[in-house]
Parts: structure tokens; C-alpha cells; sequence
């Protein structure tokens, strides 16, 4: 039940491709409401986290969340560049060694703070704090209710994905998705679906590694 | 999507070695992707440094030269710049005298410069950060982002450029900074949407006969979508935009930019002109100065911004100083 | 079609009535539809004249002013300008120094100029004409009306303009004006057609992976349709024309200009300059000056045209010399 | 069989009316192979010869004219405006009262030689004269065999329709459809279409007269 620096590689790996794969999503969802380049900054940036961590692999999960976020930082730019970069970086700072489910939870959440202190933004304003706090509620229950890892992230996956979800109905109050006013109703904030797809990928890497 | 360009990741790379090949008078980065004078500092003048994302061109890049930026750095496409450049741009262009940031108020824009900022001082350079946010189609409430930064962004660096030039104080530079933008008001509408180059495809869909009203300049879509009408009527609703907002009396004077948003034809731009102008002589307004073209573009959509500021004497000097850049030049 | 225009019918007379409230340096007179410098006539300066149909802007009227044109004749959009234009331009700005037209090589253009320069004769005012006939997709043959004047003409009033400026008498100045024109070539491609305002709806049709080659700036189609390619494909396959048509040596000098046609990105002309500077620096061709932006254009046509000039020091120095006009400015 | 001022005037008024009611057509035979303005130009310009006309009521065909032709230089520009200018004027120098089809024919033919003149553009090339030059030939034709005015302006109109026509499988070469080389075969010449039009309303004039 511990998770290992080759786990968290895995994640972002996982992470990268899932980006890959819904790239052209993330961005149509983006084109509706903002600027049309979610997809193209996330791709840019964990493929620049891909090759951060294959030239220097870390040899803890707090170094591969801490190479992670600031290559974020460095290589994105727009809003979720330093958003994400900041939440990585949170996590790195917040993850000891050996890394719980506890751990990683009260990790996570570290990482949540740091967006919502970042960008200001509350649940119910339409953005990636939408999917992030629910996830991050799921996992503090899931240590409360003694489950398992994957079980926990599978919880998490669940609660980003509604959150994201929920935005949908949502009048944005942050982000570019604000200036729309009322029109920014309809649509699903492109952050929130790109925290759930971040949190389903730790799903994803627990069911394979299990 | 027909663009002339190599591949939609290259663009910024290609266009930047080609300002590097157009522009001996400019030092450019091409891989920090960092736009500077030629030359490095010159002792004891502030320095004036602006960045944002691509696709807005001559915006930034081509208003870096004496008399107005230092230094500019840009992000990609429609994406704000990261803080290294920043960092790498205050570091080759702060003599010492400090650096103002001028951002304009996007997310990602405040977040970036907000965090090359702090890198910035931790190298013990002086930083300044002013905010443009001069769109008068987003309300700043709680609601919203608040307004975003579009055609004021050309006159605070026009005129924070020139009182750096004399010398001025980091302090007395960023208060000009944001007395500009406090007198300044933009609103604009676009005939087309744009074509971001990774998104292969225009941002919206816009019938043959229809407008987006009070539109920012990253292809997102407006506050409203309207029949198409005379050159007339659009200006009008616009300058009730701009006028309901800050009020204009009998007397006052302005600079005025009518800004194509980048596939606009300037005998366009000239008609609308000549219809801000009728506004404005109607009560009474002075135009003191202004420009028509393509300042501060949103890649290739069709459209204009109109932006108004109420300017003081001190500005208008400053207008008037010298300035050599790309995109603005006179006296020089 | 949609525009920022009151009617198809007004486009000219309101934005000639804007140009006057933007430029009062000018003397626009928007009846007679003539673009002077305000202040009239410089005793002993021969006077530069140019003018073509309207769509083209900043072409003719933003070139007007100390060191390039004394005026410009703004015909109806892409139709030439009546003699009675070019008329009342020779009599305002004739100082007794003589007129020089400078005249794109279309029909349209050069029966008006020639009626003009027989009813300014009639008046005693000395007139010499010069062609610019630069665009090698078009061949000078029987077969043709020859080819036609684009992008040259820039080439051709900014240094004859400082010639005139500097005090040459009317033979040199004309004389200069077809060494610049016989030194200069250029070629175009477009990625749309444009639409112009009376005609309502885009000259051709072209699909959405289609470009057409070797286009003029009147919309209308060029010398044949291809496939979108790179722009460096792109690029390569001007360059070939227009240096086949003129080879250039190692260490030749060159002023060049990327234009766009008017919907085209400026970050997109940079794109394109990279190319062009990569082919003459393989050629060891030195590109001595450049302009990037939108020069020439075809109302909101998207392409890009390359215009070359084998420059020799004469003609670089008067490049250099100051120019002040709205769309050209430098050393004033 | 005089042609009387009021005949030219009339004459003026149906080519504005029908340039008026085929200027879409002319446009878009220029648009094909030019720059798409031919019938804005030249609707422009006749409707300011009818205000010239109403404005100055001419005393005589040669003075119809010759107002004619000089506000045709004034106002349209273009090719067309100083080639049809200079035809209308070299016809109004040409003719001499009283006007008979003799003389109208021969002073029709001095404008196709002003045209021809100032164009420098030969049969073939793909141009107006492609439609005046047959027009003229069968005027002086008529005139030779004696036939009446109605006849003789009805044998022009269909000459001038049919040279109209025969400009489709040529190649231009003069004017801006010479800039198309091969392309510009297919398409009917829009000057030679309006000059056929210009042909047609002398004889529909004829007519309504007769
Ligand atoms: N203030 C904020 N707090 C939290 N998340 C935000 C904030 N502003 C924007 N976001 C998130 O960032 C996403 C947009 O990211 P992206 O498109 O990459 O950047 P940009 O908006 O600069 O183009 C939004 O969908 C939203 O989820
Ligand atoms: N050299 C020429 N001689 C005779 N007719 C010509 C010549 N050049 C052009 N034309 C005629 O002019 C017509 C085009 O007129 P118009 O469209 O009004 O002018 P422009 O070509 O200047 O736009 C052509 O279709 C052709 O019939
Ligand atoms: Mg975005
Ligand atoms: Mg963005
Ligand atoms: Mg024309
Ligand atoms: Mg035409």
C-alpha cells in the first residue's frame, strides 16, 4: 500500500497520454468558452514533464512532483500552467517519504489549497477547483473509511468527473469563461475535465500497478 | 485552416527568427523567446518590459525601441508567457533603476508575471507590476475575471515608455502606468472569428449576417451576437459602451485608436474613424491624437476595437516624444 | 458580404472623410478626392503624384507626406481614378518644378494617368510618367497588357520621393523611378479571395486546402490553383520565380518586402520573411533593408507577396533618407 | 430616317437602364476575369451621362454626345471609363447634322477607332472590339445595301451579340483577363458584353421610335 516514485513517474506518463488522446476535447471545450488552447497547453507541458523525468528521473516522489510542477510552470504559460505547476509543486513539497494513502491524500489536498489560493476561485465558479476539491474530499473520506488505494482513487476519479461535470450548468466567475457572462452557461469548464482526466489517470496507474 | 506557416508548433519560433532577421536594431531571444533592444541597459533608466501570449502582433514585439518597451515577451498563441522569460528579459534589461511589468488582466497573464515577479526579486531586482484592464464589455464585478487588458496596452507603453526615457522613477513610472489606464476604455466587435493555429479552426461560428458584440482579442466569443449594421450604428453602440462608462464632457481631449483586429481592411478602419469621430465632435470632444490600423490583433479576425483615453497634458507630451519601434515610430 | 461600411456606394467619400479627421497634416479633399500634404507646393520640388484604385491601403494616401508623395488620386475600389483626379492633384501640389505620375501598370491606371497628363499639359504643367510594372507572374509579352505594378511602387515612391525631397530636377527624379521599378520584381499568393463592397461576394471560390498563384491585388485569381503547402514550400516557389526572372549574385544587395494582402497575420509575414531571408542568406544575398506589414494590400485578401529590389548605394541612401507619411515613417 | 437629339438622348437612358438591370451580370463576368467591377463602373457612369443630360439638355446629337462621352472620362475610371469616354466623344466629334444612318454609321465607327486607338487592342484580343468592331461592319454593310435604321441597328445588336459571344473561347490579351493567360478562356468577356448591350439599346431605341 505504499507508493513508490516509479508510481507517481507512471502517473504522469499516464497523465501525458491521457492528454494525447483528448487534446482536441479539452480544446473544443476551451473554443466554446475561452480561448481554445487548454488542450494544446496541457500536451505541451506533460510531454515537457515526460521528458523532464526521463532526463533526470527522480529518486522520490516528492522530486518527481516537484520536476513535474515546475516543468509546468516553465514550459505552459496561459492560466493552468502555473495553476497545475503550483498544485504539483504543493504536493512535492507536502509528500513524505514512505508515501500512505494518508500521505498522498493529505498531499493532494495541499495541492487544491495552493490552486484555490492561486487563483482565487471557490467551488461553484466554474473552474478546475470544481473537480479538484471533490476529488480531494473523496480521498480524505476514503483514509477516513480505511479503503484501499485503488478503491480511493477510483472514489476520487469519480467525484472529479461529476464535479467537472457540474460545471456545466455553472455562470463562470473566474478564468476567461467569465467575461462570457451568462453564455459562459451550457458548457463544461475545459480545466475541471482536465483535473478529472489527471485524477482518473491515478485510477488508472493503481488499477494497472495492482 | 490555410495559414502560411511551417507547423502550428512552430510559428512562434519561425516568426520570431524572422523579427531577429528584419529587425538588426532588435536582440532577439529566438529560444527564450525574449524580444529586447539591441544595446542592454542604460544606467539609471527604468525599465519597461511587457509579454503576453502570440497572435496579437504588432503587440508587443513591435513596440520594443527607444521610447517605449524594454523588452517583450511572448507567450504562445493566445497563451500567456512563462515566467523565465520574464525573468530572462528583467534580468538583461534592468540597470539597476527596476522594472516595471505591464500585464494585461488575464488569469494567465497576473499568474505568470505574478510568479517571475517573485523570481525577479529574489535576484534583487526592483519589480513594478501595472495592470491593464481597459475592455469595457466585461463588467468587473465578482462575477467576472474582472475587465480584460486590450488597446490601452499601446498607450500606457507608448507613454510610461517616454516618461522612462526622461529618467522618470520606477514609482512615477508605474502611477503614469496606471493613470493611463484608468483614463482608457476600449470595446470591440468582430465580423469573424479567428483561427488559432493549434486549434486548426475558428473559434465560433458566425452566420454571414451576424456579429459578436464586445469580443476580447483571444477569439473567444462576446457578450452578444447581433445583426450585422451600418459602420454608423455599430460605432454608435460602441461609443455608448465606452461613454456610458466614462463620461466625456465639452472640451475634454483624447487620443483615439481605432484598432483592426487583424483581417480588416484600414479603408474600413478610416470609415469607422471618420463615425468615432462624428460621436465625439458631437459633444464636443477633442481627438487630440490617434492612430488607425492593426496595433493590437486577434490573428486573423475580422473586426474592430475602439479605444478612447482622456488625456492630460502630461500624456499628451508624452505622446508626443520621440519613439522608434516596428509598429510606432516618430520623431525618431 | 459583411463590412464596417455604411454602403457600398459611401466606402470611399467616408473613409476619405476619416483619413481627413486622423491626418490633419494632410489636406484631404473628399469631394475632389485628392490626398495632398497640407501647406501645398515647396518652390523648385518636383512634385510626386500617385494614385490607383482604392482597396489597397495604406497604398497610395498613406505614403503621403515629407520624403515620399505630395499626393495621391483614390479611385473607387479597384477601379483607377478619373483624370480629373490627377488633375487637380498636379495643379495643388506643381510648384513649376514639374509632376512626375507614378503609374502601376493596368490599363484602367494608365489611359486615366494619360489623360490626365495631356489635360496638365494643356495647363502648362511639365508631367513625366513612370510605370511600375514589377510582378513576374504576370510575363511582358504580346500575349499581355504586360505586367502589373504591386508592391514595386512602395520601392518607387519612397526613394523617389527623397530624391525629389533632395532637389533632382524632373528627368533624374523620373530616371530613378524606372531604375528602382526595373530593379525590383515581385509575386503573390493568396489563401482567399477578397471581396469588394459593390461586387458583394468573394471574387473566386477557393477550397479550404487550395491556394492561387501568382495573384495581382485586384482579386482577381492568379496564374494557377495549388495544393497549401509549408511556407517554406511556398516561399521556395516565389523565390524561383522571382529570382529567375532576376538571378542575384553573392553579395548583392536587396531591399525586400514581405506584404501582406490584408487578412494575413503579421505573425504570419514573419513566418514568411524567415523563409525569404533563408534563401537569399543560402544565395549570399544581403537583405540590406526590409518592410514587414501590410503595405499593398487587396482588401481582406489573406496571402502574402515578395517583393525584391537590387539595391545599389544610391538607392539606400535615399531609403535612408527621413520620410514622414502615416503609413511610412523614419528619421522625423 | 433623321436621328434626332431626343433619339441619342433616349438612347443614353436605355443603356443606363439596362446596364443597370445587367450590372450583376457584368460584375461577375468581370469577377471571373477581372477584378469584378465592370458593372458597378459602368453603372455608375451612365447613370451620372443621365444626369449630365437632364441636368444640361443637349441642342444637338453631336453635344448628347460628347456630355456623354466627357462625363463617362469623369466618372468611371478604369478601362472602361476612358475607352467608352473617348468612343462617345470621337462619335460626337465624328457626327454632323442632320444624322443620317449614313452619317450615324460612319461616326460609330470613328468611336470603335478611338477605342481601338487608345486600347491599342485588336479583333481576337478579347476585348470590347471584339463586339464594336462586327457592329460597325455591319452598320456600314446596311448603309451599303440601303436597308432602313430599325434593320440596321438590328443586324449591329445581333453582330455585336454574337462577336460578345465569340470572345468565350479566346484567350485574352489585353486588359487584366490577359494576366489569367490560359485561364482566361471559357469566360465571356464582360466589355464585350456591355458593348453588345450598348449595341442592342440603339436598336430597341430604334424600335420605340419606329
Ligand atoms: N482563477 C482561477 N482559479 C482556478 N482555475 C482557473 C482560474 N482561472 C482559470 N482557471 C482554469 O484554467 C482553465 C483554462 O486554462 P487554459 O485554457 O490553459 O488557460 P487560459 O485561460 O490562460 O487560456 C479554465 O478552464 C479553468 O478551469
Ligand atoms: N486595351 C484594351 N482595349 C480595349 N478594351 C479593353 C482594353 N483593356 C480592357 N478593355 C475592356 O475593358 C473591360 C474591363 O472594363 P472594367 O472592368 O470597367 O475596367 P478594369 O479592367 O479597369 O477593371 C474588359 O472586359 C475589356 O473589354
Ligand atoms: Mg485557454
Ligand atoms: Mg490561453
Ligand atoms: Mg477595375
Ligand atoms: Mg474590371
Amino acid at each position: 500500500g505504499v507508493l513508490t516514485t516509479a508510481f507517481f513517474v507512471a502517473w504522469f506518463e499516464e497523465i501525458a497520454k491521457q492528454v494525447r488522446l483528448q487534446r482536441e476535447r479539452l480544446t473544443a471545450l476551451d473554443a466554446a468558452i475561452g480561448d481554445a488552447d487548454h488542450g494544446t497547453n496541457l500536451d505541451r507541458g506533460f510531454t515537457e514533464v515526460g521528458k523532464a523525468l526521463t532526463g533526470s528521473p527522480p529518486t522520490s516522489p516528492g522530486q518527481a512532483l516537484l520536476s513535474a510542477g515546475t516543468t509546468l510552470i516553465r514550459r505552459v504559460g496561459g492560466a493552468s500552467g502555473p495553476l497545475y505547476g503550483s498544485a504539483f509543486r504543493a504536493m512535492g513539497k507536502a509528500v513524505a517519504e514512505p508515501v500512505t494513502l494518508a500521505g498522498f491524500a493529505a498531499a493532494f489536498d495541499a495541492g487544491v489549497v495552493a490552486v484555490e489560493q492561486l487563483g482565487k476561485a471557490v467551488p461553484g465558479d466554474k473552474t478546475m477547483v470544481d473537480a479538484l476539491v471533490p476529488a480531494s474530499r473523496a480521498l480524505a473520506l476514503a483514509v477516513r473509511d480505511g479503503v484501499g488505494a485503488r478503491e480511493a482513487f477510483d472514489l476520487a476519479a469519480r467525484a472529479a468527473e461529476e464535479g467537472a461535470r457540474a460545471t456545466i450548468p455553472l455562470r463562470a466567475r473566474k478564468g476567461r469563461a467569465s467575461y462570457l457572462g451568462e453564455r459562459s452557461i451550457g458548457h463544461e469548464d475545459p480545466g475541471a475535465a482536465s483535473s478529472a482526466l489527471i485524477v482518473a489517470s491515478l485510477a488508472t496507474v493503481a488499477t494497472a500497478a495492482s | 485552416m490555410k495559414k502560411l506557416i511551417n507547423t502550428p508548433e512552430s510559428v512562434l519560433d519561425d516568426a520570431l527568427a524572422g523579427i531577429a532577421a528584419a529587425h538588426p536594431e532588435l536582440a532577439v531571444d529566438v529560444e527564450g523567446r525574449v524580444i529586447a533592444r539591441a544595446g542592454g541597459p542604460r544606467p539609471g533608466k527604468v525599465a519597461v518590459i511587457s509579454g503576453g501570449g502570440s497572435g496579437h502582433e504588432p503587440l508587443h514585439g513591435g513596440f520594443v525601441g527607444p521610447g517605449m518597451l524594454n523588452a517583450a515577451c511572448p507567450g504562445e498563441v493566445f497563451t500567456s508567457p512563462v515566467p523565465d522569460q520574464m525573468l530572462s528579459a528583467a534580468k538583461a534589461v534592468d540597470s539597476g533603476a527596476g522594472v516595471l511589468f505591464i500585464v494585461k488582466n488575464y488569469t494567465g497573464d497576473r499568474l505568470n508575471f505574478q510568479m517571475a515577479a517573485e523570481l525577479a526579486e529574489d535576484e534583487d531586482i526592483t519589480v513594478e507590476t501595472v495592470l491593464v484592464d481597459d475592455d469595457v464589455a466585461v463588467r468587473d464585478s465578482t462575477w467576472t475575471a474582472g475587465r480584460r487588458g486590450t488597446g490601452a496596452t499601446v498607450f500606457v507603453e507608448k507613454i510610461v515608455g517616454a516618461l522612462a526615457e526622461q529618467g522618470a522613477d520606477l514609482t512615477t513610472v508605474a502611477e503614469m502606468a496606471k493613470r493611463v489606464n484608468a483614463a482608457s476604455r476600449s470595446f470591440a466587435v468582430a465580423l469573424t472569428a479567428c483561427t488559432a493555429p493549434a486549434a486548426g479552426k475558428p473559434g465560433f461560428d458566425l452566420p454571414d449576417d451576424e456579429i459578436e458584440v464586445g469580443v476580447g482579442i483571444h477569439g473567444e466569443p462576446g457578450r452578444s451576437r447581433e445583426k450585422i449594421r451600418s459602420a454608423k450604428d455599430i460605432v454608435a453602440s460602441c461609443m455608448d459602451a465606452l461613454l456610458d462608462d466614462q463620461p466625456l464632457a465639452a472640451g475634454e481631449e483624447t487620443i483615439v485608436m481605432v484598432n483592426g483586429l487583424g483581417a480588416t481592411p484600414l479603408i474600413e478602419l478610416y470609415v469607422v474613424f471618420n463615425e468615432v469621430a462624428a460621436v465625439l465632435a458631437a459633444k464636443d470632444v477633442t481627438i487630440a491624437r490617434s492612430l488607425v490600423g492593426n496595433y493590437v490583433t486577434s490573428l486573423d479576425m475580422a473586426g474592430v476595437s475602439i479605444t478612447v483615453c482622456r488625456a492630460d497634458a502630461d500624456m499628451l507630451s508624452l505622446w508626443d516624444a520621440p519613439v522608434n519601434t516596428s509598429a510606432l515610430r516618430w520623431g525618431a
